[in-house]
């Protein structure tokens, strides 16, 4: 059973990943990414990560994406001709890095796999919100600190950045 | 996007000519106001609410630049329900033309039966019977109560609550009752004739008023226990719209819209047709100029009028409703029906009709519910007027329905219109 | 049970994908989506040796790397919209005012 | 997350069809309400008191025809309206109804009701940007900007209840209501989290992404047939959920006022009974005041929303939330 | 209390982080730059002090193993503060000249410095995360604050597009380091290091992630486009401060995390120290844009430090860190004479040829680029010439000759480019008359101060030396005590 899930999230990660890159509308793309995202949440909870699948889709799908769906909308960018209009070069050399790097990876994957990979029964545990809540604002509180700083820092700056011409010294409330 | 892209974007399907220079007026106006935002993101458009729309009363066209949901800039289009009612008039005896005044403002028909005959009483010199009088003013405060409830009522849908709509309209539903008894008709009464009334009150009818009368307060008074104290209806209304003095008076705004700006102007107290001058009443008046002083205005002229029908009903004096004079007015039913003159009278009335002396001209305007409702009426003599024309009130204050739109956001515009309450009849005759 | 490897390959094979977008694409805007689609990738690896060693550590990196993606989506899309400003576009062979 | 069994299956299967039951009941109590607001009758004709109103409904907008925009995204304008009848419908899984009666214990649910609650934004949005209409575009990016702003206060109204709760699951959160309810101990957050479900909803007074005195039918200006009907199915069961959402955070769930300290030990049967009777009528006591609201109250306009959540909500929720936690705090660790 | 212990172990990031916070509430209440500039300042200047005490305090870990605290991470910090204290300086000055001066410059760039103390103390893969990324997108908005023009824009998207990418490789090899070891401290995963595939593909995926922030070569795309576009005294923070950190973070990865012995990582290292070196140095020689020819010249010296790295020795390592205070405060003083430059109307002033005869107007501004030049180069007096010594000795000392080699033919190299600016200032004729501007006191006397730096450090190096050494050596603390 479990298996079957597996493959059919694994596929359909895969595929809404290459629909995403392949995709001419960027809309199509943000949502082909929307599925891939929410497929990973699947794969996540398979690997009883419960809370990270429900953060991935409260942080990734329904906030990120949203906001690449506002600016898609804002900037109302235009369809590109396909990607299989016109052959190039650079595509070749892009998919033969890619399944170079992919093909390393894999070798180097396969050294893992004689450590005998499972998912370990402790991970019942240490899925949970409590697990990682624990841990989190104890072991990591300063990276949390500095995260919450990053996040304050990152709204400030992309309001200043996308702004449309604020005098420097003028009220811009 | 510079103003020349908005003509170039849209592209008129029928009319072309008039829509085109209407793009026009819109890039032209307030040259003065210089576009330094070049931004290629700002989100103007140009967003076409109505003539067909809900929420326009009826079939008012607002063309509207938007910069994302402020307008930037307004442009109105009236005309879509111009019937022609004045080149009518020069065809019909001044009598027969007393059911189209009824559509032109339909909210209010008594007030317009009433300003047109007092005009053509100017013009023709006419004795009014003193409890005609008193029947007109009752019957014109019964029509601006009626305007008002309706008024009331949709703007109050337009900011969201629809609820309220259906309440002043049982309220007007008892009007039209009245109505129904003062006069035979419900909606387009057609009650006022020239030299006086159609008919006396019935006792039917004199009751049902004063029972309106004695519970029609307490019903205001839930209205305003519903909405003084409702902070969104406040928050909405308050700040929008506003129309500063100077700039009312300018434009001509009348009526309420006028009186909401600080101008305490109100034909009944200025220049008093009827007995106006006879009951005593407050002109309602409040300085801010934004939706909610008109909103204000508006319901204080309700407990007005209340206060006016009940001393017209206090005073309301014996005697004929309509003058004797049979050159004047059409002879009462008795005499139609049981003596020859009366009949020769009847068919002389209806075949020709008054006949004002040649060249003479008169303009004479009411206090409509909407504000300054006038006719102006020249005449060659015969039973026809040779020229009339109509001042209507909706049509003054609509020209400042632009001047309020810039700069409001899109969420105001309904309750802006709701707040000048206009009549497209009335204003496109 | 599916063996972790197979999770690892999975999150190998998106990584690529999202790399190979990046190389490919020229609108700014999918470029930053194949970003976000890597980093997926890896969260997805990060996941499966957490619940292979079966501590927290990996999840915990998960969560950060979750709160950076947000902090970046949020300054991206703001370039993003100031580069539309300037470009009126957002593809990147526009953006080529600075050679050598 | 415990393993499924065959009662999770039933409940959910049962919460399923109540839900949709519910919300063609809504439809309906929608209409009476009204009426009976108004003054008039409302639907009488279909069936005993107008009950098959909805049905009758459902078979018109099926009949209808359905338009797509020429200009429009037609895959999206057809995905769109589905969106947000899923994620009402997922939402049901984690709510207990009763003692024992639940679809399944996420450990996080209250954190999945947030995340599928962030996901209903994407079919308005979409909704409205697939039509190819200003005012749908217009409507869209009302409800998305809308919906952003208000799951922030949303979601610290909620957190100050798992303060009590200690918990993320939705049974700790209830069964930490048995004696006193959130309401009482957080009144604050209960009032922001009734507002903030109201704006979720889309609902009166935040009605403004469908104004149809402005915007026509704003966001689905352009739907018509069962697209349409979609659409008006979830803002239904947005209405039922979100008074599930308020019973199950401040309102005790399936507890009755201070159950704690009176209610006997009773049969399991019995206990179900009661329990589920006593949340649907509290849910139905909800859904009542969704209705009696929007009949009553006039619409916000787009800057007092965006005012009242950033301005107000979101600052008066953190405050809250900061406080009592120092509260708690100190009650754990001093007092009690 | 635990926690005031860890809080005082970050005292300098806790006092900038907390002054950054305070900044934007000021920005958003009163807008007064005046304050903002006035805490900024001081806040650096506290978190300093602080830091350079810490150096020969006591070492340490804190919060949980998150950061350690004295020795390599105190000096790291000291390095980045000075470059962010230094940078503020000489930025007010210029950015109100130029019309960008938003008080959001000042609390990104505290920011950013707080995400770089992290770094440089990190003990932890995920700090190093964190740090990296808070410093990379406080840096992707400062580079794009010239909104107006299409090369601030560009500068940043680019900057943001590569950084992205680059990060996913980050926390990919991050990703794997932890498959391979099952945890995240430094420390641990030396200790499970194996020369597993899966470790070497990390440490490898990690590696390009620093290399891409570092910008050694075939990473180093971004670089000169950003440091264009970005406002100069932007771009100096970036330049030394942001290099610094990093390097202190990949030193610190290097020399505690990958241990040599899992493979031929100097072999790597070299390669890529070789290419930076030449690359940098050959394509600096045909910039006409100074700013452009600052930021080879810049990816050069990444090489240099390189080779440090490459060494892997104690000796090369406190050279790198030797490398790192010198490179700051010439790069800053450089960068600084350039915005002087920069912020005068009627020309061009990033293009080298419109420097003719500009050596004897404001005579001043004319020595102190002289002095920073030289010094780049690695001239003698002054402090460059110590920091390439250093390295090149710790070079030939481990054996790598080769290396040693090309560092001393490419820094032959760049002295065209470097006296190309001074022979244009001093030998040639203006062609046309510009009226120069006179610069602001605190922005002179901070170009005077690090010019006298770089001459004092030039000459009295050993102390500096002597310490550095000494993070190195095991008994460290009796050295110190025994002075």
């Amino acid at each position: 059973m479990i298996t079957y899930i597996f493959v059919f999230l694994a596929v359909l990660a895969v595929a809404s990943a290459l629909a995403m890159v392949i995709s001419k509308n960027t809309v199509n793309s943000a949502l082909f990414l929307v599925l891939n995202m929410v497929s990973l949440a699947g794969l996540f909870l398979l690997l009883k990560a419960q809370f990270l699948a429900v953060i991935q889709i409260l942080v990734y799908a329904g906030a990120i994406m949203v906001l690449f769906l506002f600016v898609i909308m804002l900037l109302n960018v235009e369809d590109e001709e396909s990607l299989f209009s016109r052959f190039r070069v650079k595509y070749f050399v892009a998919f033969l890095v890619g399944i170079a790097v992919f093909s390393q990876l894999l070798y180097s994957i396969g050294s893992f796999s004689e450590m005998l990979p499972e998912v370990a029964p402790e991970m019942t545990e240490a899925g949970t919100v409590e697990a990682v809540g624990e841990v989190l604002y104890s072991q990591y509180l300063l990276p949390f600190h500095i995260i919450a700083l990053l996040l304050t820092a990152a709204v400030n700056g992309a309001l200043m950045i996308a702004q449309h011409k604020i005098k420097p010294g003028a009220s811009n409330d | 996007m510079d103003t020349k892209h908005i003509k170039n974007d849209v592209d008129p399907k029928f009319l072309k000519k008039h829509q085109e220079s209407l793009y026009d007026a819109l890039e032209d106006k307030h040259t003065t106001v210089e576009i330094l935002d070049e931004d290629p993101l700002n989100t103007k458009m140009v967003l076409n609410m109505g003539p067909q729309h809900p929420a326009t009363h009826g079939v008012l066209r607002l063309i509207l630049q938007l910069n994302g949901e402020l307008i930037e800039k307004a442009k109105l289009d009236i005309g879509y329900l111009h019937r022609g009612i004045e080149k009518i008039a020069e065809n019909k005896t001044y009598q027969e033309f007393m059911p189209y005044t009824d559509r032109t403002d339909y909210l209010s028909p008594y007030s317009n039966n009433v300003a047109f005959c007092t005009a053509v009483e100017k013009i023709a010199n006419v004795e009014v019977p003193e409890r005609a009088h008193y029947i007109r003013m009752i019957g014109s405060e019964l029509s601006r109560i009626s305007s008002h409830l309706l008024w009331l009522g949709t703007m109050v849908q337009d900011t969201g609550a629809v609820s309220f709509f259906l309440w002043t309209f049982r309220e007007r539903e008892k009007i039209y009752d009245i109505f129904d008894h003062i006069g035979g008709h419900r909606f387009t009464i057609s009650h006022a004739r020239i030299g006086g009334v159609a008919n006396d009150l019935t006792d039917d009818a004199l009751a049902m008023i004063k029972d309106f009368v004695n519970e029609f307060p307490q019903e205001l008074k839930d209205f305003h226990g519903l909405l003084d104290r409702n902070r969104i209806f406040f928050d909405r209304n308050r700040g929008v719209g506003v129309l500063p003095t100077e700039r009312a008076l300018e434009i001509g705004a009348t009526g309420p819209t006028l009186r909401g700006s600080g101008y305490a102007y109100d034909i009944r107290d200025f220049e008093p047709y009827a007995r106006y001058d006879e009951v005593e009443f407050e002109i309602p008046t409040r300085l801010e100029g934004d939706n909610l002083a008109r909103y204000y205005v508006r319901m204080e002229e309700m407990h007005e009028s209340i206060r006016i029908i009940r001393q017209c009903l206090d005073k309301l004096p014996k005697g004929p409703v309509r003058t004797d004079n049979a050159k004047q007015a059409y002879p009462s039913k008795d005499e139609v029906y049981y003596s020859m003159e009366g009949m020769i009278h009847d068919f002389m009335m209806t075949d020709t009709g008054i006949c004002p002396p040649e060249g003479s001209e008169s303009f004479h305007s009411i206090e409509a519910p909407k504000g300054e409702l006038g006719y102006f009426i020249q005449s060659n003599g015969t039973g026809h007027p040779w020229r009339l024309g109509i001042k209507s009130p909706s049509y003054a204050n609509l020209q400042a329905l632009e001047d309020m739109l810039d700069g409001e956001m899109v969420a105001d515009t309904v309750i802006m219109i709701g707040g000048v309450d206009p009549v497209m009849g009335d204003s496109d005759k | 049970m599916i063996s972790i490897d197979w999770f690892l390959a999975l999150s190998a094979l998106l990584f690529c994908v999202g790399m190979i977008g990046v190389l490919v694409r020229k609108n700014a805007i999918v470029i930053f989506m194949c970003v976000e689609l890597m980093l997926n990738a890896v969260n997805l690896s990060l996941v499966s040796f957490s619940s292979h060693y079966g501590n927290v550590d990996g999840q915990i990196l998960v969560f950060f790397a979750l709160a950076v993606a947000a902090a970046e989506a949020v300054v991206g899309l703001a370039i993003i919209i100031a580069i539309f400003r300037n470009n009126l576009s957002v593809d990147i062979n526009n953006v080529n005012l600075m050679r050598w | 997350m415990e393993p499924v069994t065959t009662t999770s299956y039933i409940v959910l299967g049962i919460a399923l069809f109540m839900l949709l039951n519910s919300a063609a009941l809504a439809v309906y109590a929608e209409r009476r309400v009204a009426a009976f607001i108004q003054n008039r009758w409302g639907p009488n004709r279909v069936g005993p008191y107008g009950l098959f109103q909805p049905i009758a409904d459902v078979v018109k907008l099926l009949l209808k025809e359905d338009v797509t925009p020429a200009r429009g995204f037609k895959t999206i304008h057809a995905i769109a309206p589905m969106i947000p009848v899923f994620t009402a419908l997922m939402t049901v899984a984690v709510i207990p109804f009763g003692d024992g009666l639940y679809a399944t214990d996420i450990n996080s649910g209250v954190l999945y009701i947030l995340a599928i609650n962030s996901l209903g934004v994407y079919g308005i949005t979409l909704g409205g940007w697939a039509s190819n209409s200003k005012y749908s575009l217009l409507g869209g990016l009302r409800a998305a900007a809308q919906m952003i702003s208000y799951e922030l206060p949303m979601g610290l109204a909620v957190a100050s209840c798992i303060l009590f709760a200690g918990s993320l699951s939705f049974i700790d959160v209830v069964n930490s209501q048995e004696v006193w309810w959130n309401v009482i101990r957080n009144p604050i957050a209960a009032v922001i989290f009734i507002v903030t479900a109201f704006a979720e909803a889309n609902r009166t007074p935040f009605d403004l992404p469908e104004a149809e005195h402005e915007l026509v039918g704003g966001y689905h200006t352009e739907y018509s047939s069962m697209k349409f009907g979609m659409f008006f199915l979830a803002e239904y069961m947005h209405v039922v959920v979100g008074s599930m959402l308020i019973t199950t955070f401040f309102f005790g769930g399936y507890h009755l006022p201070f159950a704690g300290l009176w209610l006997p030990e009773m049969g399991v049967t019995a206990k179900a009974i009661l329990d589920v009777s006593v949340f649907v009528l509290k849910t139905v006591f909800f859904a009542f005041l969704f209705i009696w609201v929007r009949w009553t109250i006039p619409r916000f306009k787009y800057n007092q929303v965006m005012k009242l959540g950033w301005k107000r909500l979101l600052p008066i929720s953190i405050f809250n939330f900061l406080g009592l936690a120092v509260i708690v705090y100190f009650w754990h660790h001093y007092i009690a | 209390m635990d926690y005031l212990h860890d809080i005082n172990a970050f005292l300098p990031g806790v006092i900038v982080a907390l002054a950054g916070l305070v900044t934007i509430t000021i920005d958003a209440y009163k807008n007064d730059h005046g304050s903002i500039y006035g805490l900024t300042v001081f806040s650096l200047l506290a978190g300093l002090i602080l830091s350079v005490m810490d150096m020969f305090g006591p070492v340490g870990e804190a919060f949980t193993g998150m950061i350690t605290y004295g020795g390599v991470s105190a000096f790291g910090s000291s390095v980045v503060l000075f470059g962010a204290l230094f940078c503020v300086l000489i930025s007010r000055e210029y950015l109100s000249a130029i019309d960008h001066e938003y008080g959001e410059v000042y609390s990104l760039l505290l920011i950013a410095t707080a995400g770089m103390l992290g770094l440089v103390s990190a003990n932890n893969l995920i700090m190093i995360f964190i740090g990296i990324e808070t410093m990379s997108i406080c840096l992707y908005v400062l580079a794009g604050i010239i909104k107006g023009q299409k090369i601030g824009a560009e500068a940043s998207l680019k900057y943001f597009l590569l950084g992205a990418f680059s990060t996913g490789f980050l926390l990919y090899g991050m990703a794997l380091l932890y498959g391979a070891t099952g945890s995240l401290y430094l420390t641990e995963i030396a200790e499970g290091a194996s020369s597993d595939l899966l470790f070497i593909a990390g440490a490898a995926l990690l590696l390009v992630g620093f290399f891409f922030k570092v910008s050694a070569v075939p990473f180093h795309m971004w670089t000169p486009d950003v440091y264009q576009g970005t406002p100069t005294t932007i771009t100096a923070y970036m330049a030394t401060a942001s290099k610094s950190a990093a390097f202190v973070a990949l030193l610190i990865v290097l020399s505690k995390m990958i241990p040599a012995e899992t493979a031929n990582w100097a072999g790597v290292i070299e390669v890529i120290a070789i290419l930076t070196m030449v690359m940098g140095n050959l394509i600096a020689i045909v910039q006409d844009n100074i700013k452009r020819m600052l930021a080879y010249s810049s990816i050069a010296h990444a090489g240099y430090l390189l080779v440090g790295l490459a060494a892997g020795t104690p000796e090369g390592y406190s050279a790198v860190l030797f490398y790192l205070f010198a490179y700051t405060i010439m790069n800053i003083g450089a960068f600084g004479v350039v915005a002087y430059y920069e912020r005068q109307q009627g020309l061009d002033f990033t293009d080298i040829n419109n420097y003719v005869g500009l050596g004897f107007k404001k005579p001043l501004m004319g020595v102190l680029l002289s002095f920073f030049l030289f010094s780049l180069v690695g001239i003698p007096p002054f402090v460059g010439f110590v920091g390439k010594y250093l390295i090149f000795a710790a070079a030939i000392n481990a054996g790598y000759i080769a290396l040693a080699v090309i560092l001393a033919l490419a820094s032959a190299a760049s002295v065209y480019y470097y006296l190309r600016p001074m022979v244009y200032m001093y030998f040639k004729d203006p062609h046309k008359d510009v009226p120069l501007v006179r610069s602001g006191i605190v922005f002179r006397s901070t170009l005077v101060v690090l010019a006298a730096l770089t001459l004092y450090f030039g000459i009295a190096f050993g102390d500096l030396h002597n310490l550095l050494s000494s993070f190195y050596t095991a008994d460290w603390v009796t050295h110190l005590v025994g002075q």
